[in-house]
């Protein structure tokens, strides 16, 4: 791990934006954009993890292997969660009738 | 350099390895791969939340507005900093900083403390509120009004989903800690040198997944949809 | 019932198109078992060791050959699914006009109800040549109605209902298995299907203890509980008019319109708060373990029977 | 080969075995050699005790009433011998044995990357068991190795935490061991030992190794919920509270399904290893094999949803599963033309563990088939839940794992004991686990089709006959299994003396000495041939 030495001003920074972020998803909270909530909250917190990742992890002058296998276990969470929600999604959808031409499935929430 | 040179050189160098390159790049891949288990261990949780939060999300929302949001968004800086007095250890064991290390790990540990502080506060406050799942349920008055849109019953669901992640996260700051009371105690012995230092890189980058883990607990569990 | 040993009885429409495709799956196995077994045999005596030191010429391997035996088992395994899906997806949905029938699994018995009123336990009385649709739940763990001889098999599962269709082609007595564990006695959760000719079962039907229809169970229970007194006809109590209700859309105070089916009556008596229809405040208290299972499908048979009749006029949005 | 005489043991050279002596040279050992051998005692007791609740379930199964035991405790015998026989048996066997002796020595080091960590994974292996025995022992668990709620987390009232507690520790035993391994076979391959002169062994631990490493936490996380669900009632898998019990069964087959791939891999591995020996031929298509065997573990993780066809999943997300449930089936089926394909102009000899690689062939070939039964929906319908599945899972398993598992000790043996077996009755034992395995779980095929669920404790007279053979093909099968256990470790004291390279194999592990020495290697081996190199223009002399 004979990673280059970062200059504290640089981590200084990246605390500083850490911070901001936190006030920034704190604030849009307060806002109420319907769904997008979620996406803005997760979007907010994705980006703060990327500053960890990169800076204070020191993933910048990582080998390539490192970054391959993070991106693997945040691309396994992602097919765990993306098919058992596949199932929740479409269990409502009746199954098709004999001629294959449904109707729009009933909208769920 | 024969073989057993190399060993007597480096104290810390593992007879398994040929040099201490060889021997840090393991420990590097050693640590990620850990971190890699820990988030399908976080994962499968964030699953059932994520399934269970689109299922039942009136209940969700109501019941994050119970959580008091200043004190998450406190306890997210705090964790915040302890993740930069972390990084700041490890650059002082890198630059051979001893004094600067012990002195930044104490502060990781006192961030840790004070975190760890909030959260039995909050904790107190669940049952002060008698919204604990199973243990002591039975809100009533001004929370009873915020749950009651989305079913009582599966209210219990968000709050156990809030004492399961956050005290899972809790487990692994309190674990955390151990490891940095251990390598106070390293460094103040001056086992650490520019060339050999990887036990504080390694309870670092474990630190780091423990704040990345808070930072998608906060907004997952407090803002859920919009507070108008 | 003793036919061949190594084939269950055909008795149901769908049993033989899976049998079809069962017999083509068997087919491909013993084809690659055989060629595989054959070869290596082939093989083992060819190519013995002749002498001690011998040292055979390398052999890389032959991406044509490679190409070959990817493509070929990629090809059979793409007609087996098409096959199977297409065949599944007609034999899940049940057709129009099928006679409903509630079943509820209860731990290790199977407790059966006809429209009509008959009920009985761990036997299914159904007649020859008409789609029968299985409406079935679960009073406690995971269960699974498994008749072999019709090819069907589904979970019951716990608070939700799930359906399952067959259609009688043979008449006599066949097994019905419980196909999921659920505890101790699951080897004793069985039971039979009888199916009878039309004329004998609509006998059977009228003999039977001349119980009241579900509907009228149904309305019983609806009095007792006391729900008329929010759920006026026209729709001025504090609940909503009950009359037209079953199986047209309803708009929800959340702005979606779901179709107001078997499984949102349920949802509807015992957690109501889970969707409000427009216009209505969340009031209703739960009926969570007031009503038995089959108290519960009485009351929606009673529903569904109210969703036939006209709905009185009343003014839109009453607040 | 006649049996040698019966010579005492000469005074060996110095090597991992005689280096030390005493309990605490075993119980803190660092050497990877002695930490396989611990795994080895301990699996297999764990193997006898799963092995012996077969034998009962099948002398139970003989009349329709059932001849042996109550049906409370029959479905105990069900459940322990499948928790016993998967978690404590099939998921170490071949890579915590074989894997944690051979890794080392194929890749060229003295070591595994965490010597300390190997040793923790066993003592977490050992707690792990002693809760699971614990819980056999203070009444058993009855709610099958599936542990499906709600029965599981509110019904049942036998040991599920106690079980609970023993399957979450040991999880961590095969994380672990996962860990060591890649991180091993990426940093520290010998000189000139690249990526593809590789034995395919390396391969195929590496791909288990990522399924253990990404699957078994999920396992974990579904079991703790499992047991905080037991425990408090807090309503997420029970519907009387609004929880889903689907939801569990995502979770949990999520890491059981790719676990069937942690226990057939590694015997993949070990077959091709076996079969490039005793065919004196390089593997055909080695990249092609190596690949597959990646593709395996990796598609393995998209194909769980063939497990809930008919719970109530949804038609559309079982149309996926079922699509993606075919296409795992191509790279098995590549590599069982490819180990085909090895044989042709080879020099094949008969030893013992090529019998054993040619028994998992056609059985392997037989569970891989009839898989394809239980992916198609319209089938799985039928066959759901009956005993065509326990037929095709036992296939995979004990035709498939256990033959390559044995296959693999008896061709590292002379390594790992530095003693030689009596080949002739190695031969016999393999035979008649082959006669023994088919008619104990070929006429299981029949009754899955005729309809005899699974985990009954008693049935309808019609399926009397075809039990009465299942049970009579245990005995053989369990015959079968005992013959290794005597003369493998007769073989220990008595045995000829093996040199380095009794079989006259490729593969660094050859080169060093039969048994190696603790270090493996007088010093680090330099790889200049490509992978078995058996090839006449390159005859090194051996």
């Amino acid at each position: 791990m004979s990673q280059p030495i970062v200059p504290q001003k640089t981590y200084l920074m990246v605390f500083l934006c850490l911070i901001g972020l936190t006030i920034l998803t704190t604030g849009v909270a307060f806002i109420d954009l319907g769904p997008y909530n979620t996406v803005a909250a997760l979007a907010i917190a994705f980006s703060k993890m990327l500053l960890v990742i990169l800076f204070f992890m020191g993933v910048r002058h990582s080998s390539g292997l490192v970054r391959v296998i993070l991106v693997a276990g945040f691309f396994w969470l992602a097919l765990l969660i993306a098919f058992t929600m596949s199932d929740y999604r479409t269990r409502a959808w009746t199954p098709a009738p004999d001629s294959w031409s449904s109707t729009a499935p009933p909208t769920h929430p | 350099m024969t073989d057993a040179e190399a060993h007597a050189q480096h104290a810390g160098l593992a007879h398994q390895f040929e040099d201490l390159e060889q021997q840090q790049e393991a420990d590097a891949l050693g640590i990620w791969l850990f971190l890699v288990t820990e988030i399908m261990f976080f994962g499968g949780l964030f699953a059932a939340y994520a399934i269970y939060r689109w299922l039942y999300f009136g209940v969700f929302q109501g019941g994050s507005h119970i959580l008091d949001i200043r004190l998450g968004a406190a306890n997210t800086v705090v964790l915040l900093g302890s993740s930069l007095t972390m990084a700041l250890s490890v650059r002082s064991a890198q630059t051979g900083n001893r004094r600067a290390l012990v002195l930044f790990l104490v502060a990781t540990m006192i961030l840790g403390g004070i975190f760890l502080g909030v959260k039995a506060y909050e904790y107190n406050q669940k049952f002060v509120e008698h919204v604990v799942p199973s243990l002591d349920w039975a809100p009533e008055g001004q929370t009873l009004a915020r749950l009651s849109p989305g079913g009582l019953e599966h209210a219990q669901i968000y709050f156990f989903f809030y004492f399961a992640m956050t005290g899972l996260h809790a487990l692994h700051m309190i674990i955390g800690m151990g490891l940095l009371l251990w390598l106070v105690l390293r460094a103040r012995k001056d086992s650490f040198t520019p060339h050999y230092f990887a036990p504080v890189e390694v309870v670092g980058l474990y630190w780091h997944f423990v704040d990345i883990v808070w930072i998608f607990l906060f907004p997952l569990l407090y803002l859920i949809g919009g507070r108008y | 019932m003793q036919s061949l040993p190594f084939q269950p009885e055909q008795a149901s429409t769908i049993a033989r198109s899976v049998d079809q495709l069962y017999f083509f799956l068997t087919a491909v196995t013993l084809f690659f078992t055989a060629l595989i077994f054959s070869i290596i045999f082939y093989f083992m005596i060819k190519y013995r060791r002749r002498a001690p030191g011998e040292r055979p010429k390398a052999i890389e391997g032959s991406f044509p050959l490679e190409v070959l035996w990817t493509a070929i088992p990629t090809l059979i395994v793409a007609v087996i699914f098409v096959w199977s899906s297409t065949l599944y997806f007609r034999n899940s949905e049940p057709p129009k006009g099928a006679m409903e029938i509630f079943v509820t699994g209860k731990q290790w018995m199977w407790k059966v109800e006809h429209p009509e009123g008959q009920r009985e336990i761990n036997e299914l009385h159904v007649p020859l040549g008409r789609p029968i649709k299985l409406t079935m739940t679960s009073e406690d763990v995971i269960h699974d109605f498994f008749v072999p001889a019709f090819r069907v098999k589904k979970d019951v599962l716990p608070g939700r209902f799930t359906t399952l269709w067959f259609e009688a082609t043979k008449v006599g007595t066949f097994h019905l298995f419980c196909a999921q564990y659920c505890g101790a006695f699951h080897a004793g959760m069985i039971g039979s299907i009888i199916v009878q000719e039309p004329d004998e079962y609509e006998s059977w039907l009228a003999g039977g203890a001349p119980g009241e229809s579900m509907e009228q169970a149904g309305a019983k229970v609806f009095q007792a509980s006391g729900c008329p007194t929010c759920h006026l006809a026209d729709g001025t109590g504090l609940g909503p008019s009950l009359l037209g209700v079953y199986g047209n859309p309803v708009k929800l105070t959340t702005g979606e319109t779901v179709t107001a089916d078997d499984a949102y009556m349920r949802e509807s008596i015992v957690l109501p708060k889970a969707k409000i229809v427009l216009g209505y405040s969340p009031i209703m208290p739960s009926f969570q373990g007031q009503m038995t299972e089959e108290q519960l499908n009485n009351v929606i048979a009673y529903l569904r029977a109210l969703g036939k009749a006209q709905p009185k006029p009343k003014e839109e949005g009453k607040q | 080969m006649s049996t040698a005489t019966l010579e005492p043991r000469v005074h060996a050279p110095r090597n991992y075995l005689n280096a030390d002596y005493g309990w605490k040279s075993w119980l803190f050992t660092l050497d990877h050699k002695r930490i396989a051998l611990l795994y080895l005692v301990s699996i297999t007791f764990f193997f006898v005790i799963g092995g012996s609740f077969a034998v009962l379930m099948r002398i139970h199964l003989v009349e329709p009433q059932g001849a042996l035991v109550q049906p409370e405790t029959y479905n105990k015998l069900f459940t322990l011998h499948g928790i016993v026989m998967i978690f404590f048996f099939l998921i170490p066997s071949i890579p915590a044995v074989l894997g944690n002796f051979l890794v080392p020595l194929m890749v060229g080091a003295r070591d595994l990357a965490f010597p300390k960590l190997n040793l923790l994974s066993w003592y977490i292996y050992i707690v792990g068991g002693l809760f699971t025995l614990y819980s056999a022992i203070a009444g058993g668990v009855d709610t099958g190795w599936t542990f499906y709620t709600p029965y599981s987390s509110t019904y049942s009232n036998t040991q599920v935490t106690a079980v609970a507690i023993g399957v979450f520790i040991t999880g961590f035993s095969s994380i672990l061991t996962g860990l060591n391994f890649i991180v091993t076979i990426h940093k520290m391959r010998a000189p000139g030992l690249t990526w593809f002169r590789m034995p395919l062994f390396l391969w195929a631990m590496y791909a288990t190794s990522i399924i253990m490493v990404l699957g078994t936490p999920v396992l974990a996380i579904t079991i703790f919920l499992l047991a905080l669900e037991h425990l408090f009632h807090v309503g997420i898998f029970s519907p009387a509270l609004g929880g889903d019990p689907l939801l569990f069964q995502h979770l949990f087959w999520f890491y059981s399904h790719p676990a069937v791939y942690i226990m057939i891999l590694p015997a993949m591995g070990v077959v091709s290893e076996i079969i490039a020996c005793f065919a004196r031929k390089r593997i055909f298509g080695y990249k092609i094999v190596a690949f597959s065997s990646v593709a395996i573990a990796v598609l393995g993780f998209l194909v769980w949803g063939h497990h809930m066809f008919v719970t109530g999943q949804s038609v559309y997300a079982g149309l996926i599963f079922s699509l993606l449930s075919f296409l795992v089936a191509i790279p098995s089926a590549i590599k069982v033309f490819n180990w085909t394909a090895t044989l042709y102009k080879g020099s094949i000899s008969y030893d013992a563990p090529m019998l054993y690689a040619l028994g998992f062939i056609g059985l392997f070939t037989m569970g891989g088939l009839t898989g394809l039964f239980l992916a198609s929906l319209a089938t799985d319908v039928h066959l759901n839940g009956t005993y065509f599945i326990v037929a095709h899972f036992h296939y995979i398993m004990v035709g498939g794992a256990v033959m390559g598992y044995l296959g693999g000790i008896h061709f590292w043996w002379p390594k790992i004991s530095g003693r030689k077996y009596p080949n002739m009755w190695a031969g016999i034992a393999a035979v008649i686990i082959f006669v023994g395995f088919n008619l104990t779980f070929f006429p299981q095929f029949i009754l899955g089709y005729l309809g005899m669920p699974r985990r009954y404790a008693f049935y309808p007279a019609e399926f009397q006959v075809l039990n009465v053979m299942s049970s009579a093909g245990a005995t053989v099968l369990g015959v079968g299994y005992l013959i290794p256990l005597i003369y493998l470790i007769w073989s220990m004291r008595y045995g000829p003396v093996a040199e380095p390279n009794p079989w006259g194999a490729t593969g660094l592990e050859w080169q060093t000495s039969s048994p190696p020495p603790t270090e493996n290697f007088a010093e680090i081996p330099v790889v200049t041939e490509e992978a078995y190199a058996y090839a006449p223009e390159e005859a090194a002399g051996d």
